[in-house]
């Protein structure tokens, strides 16, 4: 038997916050898929709300049950150093993905990289409106790869394309009447807008309606993807939705975690053995991001993809 | 009288129970209503009439028993249903709705059942204000909750009056009322009683069930004792059947000349309010109790609850023993010795949810506390147990419920609440509201003690006897200005009247 | 000056006693200060994009505004409104005709709405604990109908999304729908003796129970009419929208108890108007709307939505005592 | 059976007719449940990873147990202990001892409770529109200091950490000082003068004020006192968490206040009791802490936790009904 095999009863767990979050869907599915190649059992597990104590001790609750690894989107960073160190004492090996616990003791860290995303979504904006043009962006402050995608995006415009002007920046938190709101005005400040970056697809949403209302020609980019926005992108509506990668998020979040169980497999080339590390750490793993545009974006209903497949 | 058809009872109740938990509000009680009388319902306070009278009236479900109406058994569930039957109440509490205009209250009920899809105010306030012309001078656009308690239990009674209705049930409507005002629903409940309307009468006043009553059943502890035709019986008679004993003397002997002193407890000078009283001076002498009367709206409660600075911005000088008071809020008030006893005990008397014993020590909880501000829970049951013994109080035990009290006795907690402090003067105001014969007679032999021992005893009383049986000397208010003084012979009930509303020939001759 | 004037002056006169005219005031402030302060604000553009952001929401604040005048609160509107959505949008998914499944989506809220007063009114609970289990309820069965994913609904027909995304004239249909319901309930609630009896039970409930008013019935019926309002504006946005999303309107309850707060609605019942509710909600929604209108920076615009928002209830506070 | 019994027959019988005997049932037969349903649930990990998912917020509960009990309430909790994190994080990450930037943080959050007092005392607005501005502000002011990103503070020093991290034995330190805040607060509130003035207060404002309590500075205090123990609270999660987060505690009003109306507090004053409002977090906090170790799907989840919140309060209020 393949040394890349679980135990009989082995378990992984992945743990989130605001659990029913469609995003996490392909990405269980993705460490399902892994799970199962490998003969491993999972659970899906977290709290359906945005609260750092009750995803704690979720988190704390499934170490109760003595899993072999745990996959985790820990909501906030430093709150779990403490718990994760706890778990890898205890013999837990837990990975982190999506959003990640840095100095905690978490051996690898796997997740889309939306300083690639910014720079992806600068560089096309420029090429359809050309590199003097007024752009605005919606955001969501306190998340933290919604924040990195604007303002890496705004940082990289500033560095290389001076003459891109933000006219608009907006907080509308993935709300997409309050997307709408601010949209709307923003158009009535700025008549020559010509792109907007938006870093979810709830603003999306909102964003569109009120571009459509005012029947301005804006151009509009946006990351993760909903139906709505699915059905905009095939009506050219909105140019363009940069998608991470889940499903590979998922299976590669599950391998690393899977790998970390089993350190023995492996004798590196550095000091990890003797000074007491887990010799399987992966600083930052990249999923990688979809581009999806009018002509691939049947391949992204996740409706679709979900049929005949169990999400739990 | 001799209109009363005496073989046709339309209300017949026969063992009627109903206990709350283990109190027994009423045990098997039997009552007769004829068409077209005026029957009066007395007891003491916690009898059981007002029990009786929610039930009547679907409020309260009975344990056992049988109501008839018109010889028909029938089962009232609900307020809504017994006006559908035609019985019509005006309650011993005041419910009324304070965000809505006096007209709208008045006609409530006519909106309810009215087939008319749209609202006509305008025809509303006439045809309120054609009502409360009568009662009294109210504005039929008035919010409700901005007028005093006693214009509030003149819309009660004006609702009453539009309904269109076979049975009336008045439970001590004027217990905050004067005299003026009584005469006017007295003289529309003889009109009433003329067209075969039957009127269920409640009342602690025994001259009024003497003056306008045909009949009175007495309950006493929840049991019926008795039905007497007026005509037939006297006041003792009555008395005799509800407390069960003789209560001779109603009012407690007053000051003698000897022991009339000079020596001046509280003087007032100059107590001004912008636009609700002026000029008020006067003094209270060691010993004696003084009686404040006036119209309704006269503006006594406020002179008082202005003095005691609990309401408004008052100037003039207020001097206790010698000493002049600098009051900035009712606390300093209560911190010199100087209390007020509400005439709203609902509204801002009392804490109807919460238990005796913490009703009774409110105003000095520091009591009823050990070093440091910690509450002897013992301490301040007994203080509750020693003044609820003091005043009759009739509950079940001192961590019930102030709500679940008979309304009498809900007053008995508010004097209770006021005598916990062992003040040095009390103003009264309206004292004895609701307050039965036994216990009224207690209450003033109580005040007449206090004021013998040196406590000074301020009573407004909307009652004309009770400020002239209990009081030494009465001021009269007149429209924020004291209007004249009567002391001895010349305290009279007419005397008195014609100080009130001299200059106010318009409001006395409507 | 204190003669009673007819004709203009009166109107006036009648104009200040009203309790809406210090919002009034300063909505017109707010107004005149965001026109110098940007060229775009007094556009029909602009105007019209500031009315659609409150159109629906503002359904939403009508119910709600009944509700608290009979002494109720809910805490559900935002997942009930949510809920609307998905229903209709399941239904019209598996072959629905989009109308039918509108109708049933408005007739289940409506009946969750009866749910809430049931608990409330039978067995005696507390509406902001029954309507708080409702809102979690609620946003539970929109994510088992959806796993959580937004259901798109491009396939709409054009005549269905014309009542979310269509104009008659110039004016959004969007818009015509919230004129009307605002009048229809604001005549309704004056005028009518059926809601009359909304504002005795929530004034004096014993009160209005003594003068035969069924005030249990009362309250079942204004719990359910907000419900229902709610289903009605889910629909609108369904139909604005093109999707349904389950994780709509979240918080959305405090934005409407507010906006019927700062209108007079009073949170132990018995007074209210739906034109002050309105006014409430055009007040929110247009400091918002500003704020982006200025782009103002979003670290600063809590403050000063926050700080507009007590300076604007406290200023129309001293006006209202002032008058009255 | 009449008899009055002493010793423990009296105990019992005084157990029963405590207003809280319903609630606590309810908690152990959810306890006896899960033991069955779930190996790990009456492990002593499980019990510690339940008891510290509440025992934070507990001290919140406690604050707004209270302030409910004058007649207040307080929308703003969530934004004030978030603010606590965040001003405490910033004084220490620029120097200031973190002894002393926590004390200056509590200060501030106290400061902003008396604001909110000061708001609904003297201007006489209502509570909730008051610290529903507020919540907004603290929100803002949040974002403003930190830029929106969480503060790591994981140089605090393990002295400081040892409050939120720590344990004394098997206890955690947070559990013990949420014990203790418990304990002083139910006594102070059923023992003492000062507090019992509360309650008159909430119960009948005017009476009280007939009673010549100063009603205002009661409910000044109350305010100034909510916003203070979320201050306090704010400075042990952030000790816990080894960090600050600006968004911290959104949504936590509504889960506060639950708490507190379900162990009998009421909306509208006068009634609540701190062991009551307690158990009420507790009943919360483990039937959601029971769905996470079930694996209930996260789509039920919602759903079951509705139903169960809406069952408890209904059979509680039966219980309480039949005692009398
Ligand atoms: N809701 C209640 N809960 C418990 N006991 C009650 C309740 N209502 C009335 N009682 C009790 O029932 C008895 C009868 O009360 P009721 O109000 O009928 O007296 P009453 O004759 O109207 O007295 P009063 O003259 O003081 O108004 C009293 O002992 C009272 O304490
Ligand atoms: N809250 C209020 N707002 C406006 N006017 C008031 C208010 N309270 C009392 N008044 C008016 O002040 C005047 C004095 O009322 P007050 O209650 O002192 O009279 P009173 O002599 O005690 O008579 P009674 O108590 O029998 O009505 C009345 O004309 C009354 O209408
Ligand atoms: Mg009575
Ligand atoms: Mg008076």
């Amino acid at each position: 038997q393949s040394k890349f095999q679980c135990e009989p009863g082995e378990t992984f767990i992945m743990n989130v916050m605001v659990s029913a979050h469609p995003y996490w869907v392909p990405v269980y599915q993705g460490f399902k898929q892994a799970a199962a190649a490998m003969g491993c059992q999972t659970v899906f597990s977290g709290t359906p709300d945005y609260d750092i104590t009750k995803q704690i001790a979720s988190f704390e609750q499934d170490l109760v049950k003595s899993p072999s690894g745990v996959l985790l989107h820990p909501m906030q960073s430093d709150p779990f150093i403490e718990p994760i160190d706890r778990a890898i004492d205890s013999g837990v090996s837990v990975v982190t993905f999506a959003a990640d616990s840095p100095n905690s003791k978490r051996t690898a860290y796997i997740t889309s990289d939306n300083l690639a995303e910014a720079k992806f979504a600068a560089e096309e904006i420029v090429k359809q409106v050309g590199d003097s043009a007024e752009y605005a962006v919606l955001e969501n402050p306190g998340q933290s790869n919604h924040d990195l995608r604007v303002t890496a995006l705004i940082a990289y415009f500033e560095k290389n394309y001076p003459n891109m002007k933000l006219v608009g920046r907006q907080a509308t938190n993935q709300d997409s009447n309050a997307a709408y709101r601010a949209t709307a005005s923003i158009l009535q400040a700025n008549p020559n807008l010509a792109a907007m970056w938006i870093p979810e697809a709830g603003s999306a949403e909102g964003a569109v309606a009120a571009v459509l209302e005012a029947k301005a020609k804006v151009l509009i980019m946006h990351a993760d993807v909903t139906p709505t926005t699915l059905e905009h992108i095939k009506a050219g509506n909105i140019h363009m939705s940069l998608n991470p990668n889940q499903g590979v998020q998922g299976f590669m979040g599950f391998i690393a975690t899977f790998l970390a169980t089993r350190p023995d497999l492996f004798d590196p080339f550095n000091d990890y053995k003797v000074s007491g590390y887990n010799p399987m750490q992966i600083p930052f793993i990249d999923n990688g991001f979809a581009v999806i545009t009018k002509e691939n974006a049947d391949s992204f209903d996740l409706n679709a993809y979900m049929q005949g497949r169990d999400p739990s | 009288m001799s209109t009363v058809d005496r073989d046709d009872p339309i209300l017949k109740i026969t063992k009627l129970t109903k206990s709350f938990g283990p109190i027994k509000a009423l045990r098997g009680v039997d009552f007769e209503l004829r068409r077209g009388e005026i029957h009066a319902l007395a007891g003491e306070n916690g009898a059981g009439k007002s029990t009786l009278m929610n039930i009547v009236d679907g409020i309260l479900k009975p344990d056992s028993g049988e109501i008839r109406l018109d010889g028909v058994p029938i089962n009232i569930t609900s307020p809504a249903m017994a006006q559908k039957l035609g019985i019509g109440f005006v309650h011993q509490e005041i419910a009324l709705c304070p965000d809505i205009t006096v007209a709208e209250n008045i006609f409530m009920g006519v909106t309810n059942t009215s087939r008319s899809p749209l609202m006509d105010y305008r025809a509303l306030e006439r045809r309120a204000g054609e009502i409360l012309h009568r009662l009294g001078d109210i504005n039929p656009a008035a919010l409700v909750g901005t007028l005093p308690i006693s214009q509030q239990q003149l819309v009660e009674i004006a609702k009453a009056l539009t309904l269109d209705c076979r049975v009336l049930i008045l439970d001590e409507p004027t217990a905050a009322l004067t005299e003026r005002e009584s005469r006017v629903l007295f003289d529309i409940m003889r009109k009433l009683a003329a067209q075969g309307i039957s009127i269920i009468y409640i009342s602690h006043r025994m001259v009024e069930i003497f003056e306008n009553c045909h009949r009175v059943t007495v309950l006493r502890d929840g049991q019926y004792i008795t039905t007497m035709n007026v005509a037939e019986t006297t006041p003792g008679d009555v008395v005799r059947a509800m407390v069960g004993r003789v209560i001779d003397s109603l009012y407690p002997p007053k000051l003698t000349a000897e022991e009339q002193s000079d020596e001046i407890i509280l003087d007032v000078r100059g107590l001004t309010e912008r636009s609700r009283f002026s000029d008020v001076s006067f003094s209270l002498r060691r010993g004696e109790i003084l009686g404040l009367a006036g119209l309704i709206g006269a503006g006594r409660s406020e002179i008082v609850k202005g003095l005691c600075r609990l309401e408004g911005e008052v100037s003039g000088e207020v001097t206790l023993h010698g000493r002049r008071l600098r009051l900035r809020h009712y606390a300093d008030s209560i911190a010199a010795g100087i209390v007020y006893l509400s005439e709203d005990r609902k509204g801002d008397g009392l804490f109807l949810d919460m238990s005796i014993a913490s009703n009774v020590s409110a105003l000095k909880l520091e009591q009823v506390a050990r070093g440091g501000g910690i509450i002897d829970e013992r301490a301040e049951a007994d203080q509750a147990e020693t003044l609820g013994a003091r005043l009759n109080l009739k509950y079940g035990h001192v961590g019930q419920q102030v709500s679940s009290l008979s309304g009498g006795n809900q007053q008995k907690v508010a004097i209770a609440k006021m005598l916990s402090v062992n003040p040095k003067v009390i103003f009264l105001d309206e004292p004895t509201r609701g307050v039965d014969v036994g216990a009224k007679a207690e209450i003033h032999r109580i005040l007449r003690d206090l004021a013998r021992t040196g406590v000074g005893i301020v009573v407004i009383s909307s009652e004309l006897p009770e400020l002239i049986g209990v009081c030494d000397r009465v001021l009269v208010v007149r429209e924020g200005r004291l209007a004249g003084e009567v002391t001895g012979e010349a305290m009279t009930e007419d005397r008195i009247m014609y100080l009130a509303s001299v200059g106010n020939e318009r409001r006395l001759a409507s | 000056m204190d003669r009673t004037g007819s004709g203009a002056a009166g109107t006036i006169r009648r104009l200040l006693r009203m309790r809406e005219t210090g919002l009034i005031l300063i909505i017109l402030v707010l107004f005149i200060a965001m026109s110098f302060a940007s060229p775009y604000f007094l556009t029909w553009n602009n105007m019209r994009a500031m009315a659609m952001a409150f159109a629906v929401e503002g359904i939403v604040v009508v119910g709600m505004t009944i509700l608290l005048i009979s002494g109720g609160i809910d805490l559900s509107v935002g997942s009930v409104t949510a809920l609307a959505m998905v229903i209709a949008g399941l239904l019209f998914l598996n072959g629905v005709d989009p109308w039918i499944a509108s109708a049933m989506a408005i007739a289940a809220c409506t009946a969750i709405g009866a749910g809430m007063g049931f608990f409330v009114t039978r067995v005696g609970l507390h509406h902001f604990i029954v309507s708080l289990a409702v809102m979690v309820i609620a946003r539970g069965l929109c994510l088992l109908g959806t796993g959580g994913r937004p259901i798109g609904l491009y396939t709409l027909p054009p005549e269905f999304k014309f009542i979310g995304q269509g104009s008659i004239g110039v004016i959004p249909v969007v818009i015509v729908i919230f004129v009307v319901v605002v009048l229809v309930f604001d005549f309704l609630l004056r005028r009518t003796t059926m809601f009359r009896k909304v504002f005795y039970t929530g004034s004096n409930e014993k009160a209005a129970a003594y003068s035969g008013i069924r005030t249990k019935k009362v309250v079942f019926l204004t719990t359910t009419l907000c419900s229902g309002l709610c289903g009605v504006a889910g629909i609108i946005y369904m139909a604005r929208f093109g999707s349904a999303q389950p994780t709509f309107g979240i918080g959305m309850e405090l934005n409407v108890i507010a906006a019927a707060v700062i209108g007079g609605a009073s949170l132990s019942g018995g007074t209210g108007t739906i034109l002050g509710a309105i006014l409430g909600t055009i007040l929110l929604s247009v400091v918002s709307s500003s704020l982006a209108l200025l782009d103002v920076s979003v670290y600063w615009q809590d403050i000063i939505r926050g700080s507009i928002l007590l300076s604007a209830v406290t200023i129309d506070h001293y006006i209202n005592k002032r008058r009255g």
